[in-house]
């Protein structure tokens, strides 16, 4: 079979499905007497994709395929065709999918822990409905609670190969980090390291902030073998 | 009806309100008939745009690392105290301003309020390590909060379907000919149909408490954007993306205009379209329940 | 401006689409300081039509206008993407179908207020493609939304003769029957009129041309208490 035939048959099929297809599903495209195998079907979309360098669309490899995309070079005239500017989604969404997607599985109680709110129903469900989540199993604890996980449509929607393909995550920082600034020396305005009994007495919220570095600060926190804990404890 | 606190105050009596109150102190909202003053300088929020404030957080943690970083302070070395003080201001504020306020944001307060009484507490040096640190627990959730918050802006940056590209398509007469389609009875629609205008129901309940709508300040809001000289039309009072309830709240706002005398609605003919003005002396200010519009 | 960028301009336009586009709609698709003559919007369809001479696609005008299309000559392979058995209908897109059928003509943002949930644009491509949902206007807000609402053929597949045959909504209005006492007359602690619940309610099954109604009651307006006038608007 000639690698034109092959090039063709790809590109028509990838541009008619409209969705990624993959590579088991490309071959299914050939008749069985004569279907390509996997190396040819790689050869065949990588000759598309260079017959693609000077185009407007390129081929890429996502999670659960290759398929042919608009390139970002022609996104600004190509949503002129949509007068509605495209869908914002919203801050809770976003750390919502961005906890599901780096600490899957996860439940729902382990979001809310970390974000400090109840998660909004109506924000998994829209998730869900756009398939960029789904049930991945139940955690083994009292209530056998749902375990959430992300998709390929979600890394597909985001071009991704694979979840590593996500921006990585920022470095936590252990509380001794700071500590050389704490070990200083007493400064001669708080050269009294203990805690007037008067200062007990004022307001819960009141004047009390120096009471509070000056009984943090005195000991040498540096020595403490903490840091890994502490790490660990984040983790 | 209740009519609402809206006063005519002429340029004699403006002069006065400024002398008693003192034009720089002039408190930006009455609560219960107290002035609020006592909040501090650096959380001045116009109290209309206090709803949009605390919906542009994401809870207590969110809140509490505006807090921090407006400050440029460190999560790791939290002026504990501080923070605390201008958190529960925040939180007092909306109350005061009876917005409804999530839970969380009041554990959070009760969470503040104990680390900080464990801080005054007097311990022995050799006790104080950094996992006794009462401010711990707090310093880690806030880095992982915040992390997970880099993470979720990070993920919005990401080129994505719909918007930076778009999938290609080529038309495919098979597609019509082949694809095969799912029967679908009319009960099953109906019973779609029931089911999401119950949960309609229900999410909307839950709505209105967010986004309750004043009509007094959209009765200021229309003042400003209207004047005496020209009329302005009916229809453009009124915003259509703001909803059904927006587009009462307005015309609710409206009909009190007219009510006080304040505006005037002009129809010329018989189903044309109706023209508003205001029938207010430019020699007069408008004030709306203490809330001073800037000119 | 460069053949090649028009060239690629339309390409991705047509592609990204995967719909007819006009003339008009391609013109539109260019800042506006240089935007290509119709003449050289053919010409740029022209030589992209030469450069699919040998490709699985063909550019073809059709009575709405130009279109890429996967060429006969793929038929047969193209038509092993598509599944022989049919799937079924997500509960979404029942949903979706349902609140365009009765609330017609509605935006996108409407449905998506109604049911709380983002719409997942493949949905309204799938209620598209089988012609049972069409754009029938836009309506006059910014960003000029399409109006959405049903199809011949939709009436057709139920037996229906007009869309007031689908079967009333008695029911359901009793469901959420409002009560007519809008918190307008506010109470002595709170002064500060705020909008009642029932008139959201309400909204979810009257029309949504508020501001009709609106401009049409205003006579009655200076006499006093509004009470009547807005139950009635609510409805």
């Amino acid at each position: 079979m000639s690698q034109n035939h092959i090039r063709n048959v790809l590109e028509a099929a990838l541009l008619a499905a409209g969705k990624p297809l993959s590579l088991a599903e490309l071959a299914q495209l050939f008749d069985e007497d004569s279907r390509p195998e996997p190396a040819e079907l790689r050869d065949g979309l990588q000759i598309l994709g260079s017959d693609y360098a000077e185009r407007s669309v390129e081929i890429k490899e996502t999670s659960s395929g290759w398929r042919i995309q608009v390139r970002q070079l022609y996104a600004r005239e190509v949503s002129r065709l949509w007068p509605e500017r495209p869908q914002r989604y919203s801050r809770a969404l976003l750390e919502t999918i961005a906890l599901i997607a780096y600490r899957q599985p996860i439940t729902r109680a382990e979001i809310e822990s970390v974000r400090g709110v109840a998660v909004n129903p109506n924000i998994l469900k829209t998730l869900m409905e756009r398939n960029w989540v789904r049930v991945v199993g139940h955690r083994d604890v009292p209530g056998h609670p749902e375990l959430l996980g992300t998709t390929r449509e979600f890394l597909d929607y985001f071009s991704l190969l694979s979840i590593e393909d996500l921006p990585p995550l920022a470095e936590l920082k252990a509380m001794s980090d700071l500590n050389p600034q704490l070990s200083l020396p007493v400064s001669a305005e708080d050269d009294s390291p203990l805690v007037d009994v008067a200062l007990l007495t004022a307001g819960l919220l009141g004047e009390a902030d120096d009471v509070a570095y000056v009984s943090s600060a005195p000991v040498d926190l540096s020595v403490g073998p903490c840091d890994d804990d502490l790490a660990e404890a984040a983790h | 009806m209740v009519k609402p606190q809206l006063q005519i105050v002429t340029k004699d009596s403006e002069l006065e309100a400024g002398n008693e109150l003192g034009q720089a102190e002039m408190p930006f909202a009455m609560v219960q008939g107290e002035p609020m003053a006592h909040v501090p300088r650096d959380l001045y929020i116009p109290p209309q745009a206090l709803e949009v404030f605390l919906e542009a957080f994401e809870g207590p943690l969110d809140l509490l690392l505006y807090l921090i970083r407006r400050q440029n302070l460190d999560i790791l070395d939290i002026p504990l105290a501080d923070i605390t003080r201008q958190y529960m201001n925040y939180i007092d504020l909306m109350q005061d301003m009876q917005l409804e306020l999530a839970g969380e944001y009041l554990v959070m307060a009760a969470t503040l309020a104990e680390i900080k009484s464990r801080m005054l507490l007097p311990r022995s040096a050799e006790a104080v390590t950094e996992e006794s640190d009462p401010r711990a627990d707090l310093v880690r959730r806030l880095q992982e909060y915040e992390r997970f918050k880099a993470a979720a802006e990070s993920i919005d940056r990401l080129p994505r379907l719909e918007r930076d590209f778009w999938v290609a398509n080529a038309h495919s007469e098979l597609r019509r000919t082949r694809e095969q389609h799912p029967p679908v009875s009319l009960d099953e629609m109906i019973s779609a149909f029931r089911e999401v205008v119950t949960r309609a129901e229900m999410f909307a309940h839950h709505h209105v408490q967010r986004e309750r709508l004043s009509v007094r300040a959209r009765m200021a809001d229309i003042l400003v954007a209207i004047n005496s000289d020209t009329f302005v039309e009916f229809g453009k009072l009124f915003n259509a993306n703001e909803g059904r309830m927006g587009v009462t709240v307005t015309f609710m706002a409206i009909l009190e205009l007219v009510r006080e005398g304040l505006i005037d609605l002009v129809q010329t003919e018989i189903y044309g379209s109706l023209h508003v003005r205001s029938i207010q002396n430019r020699e007069l200010r408008l004030v709306v329940d203490n809330i001073t519009e800037e000119a």
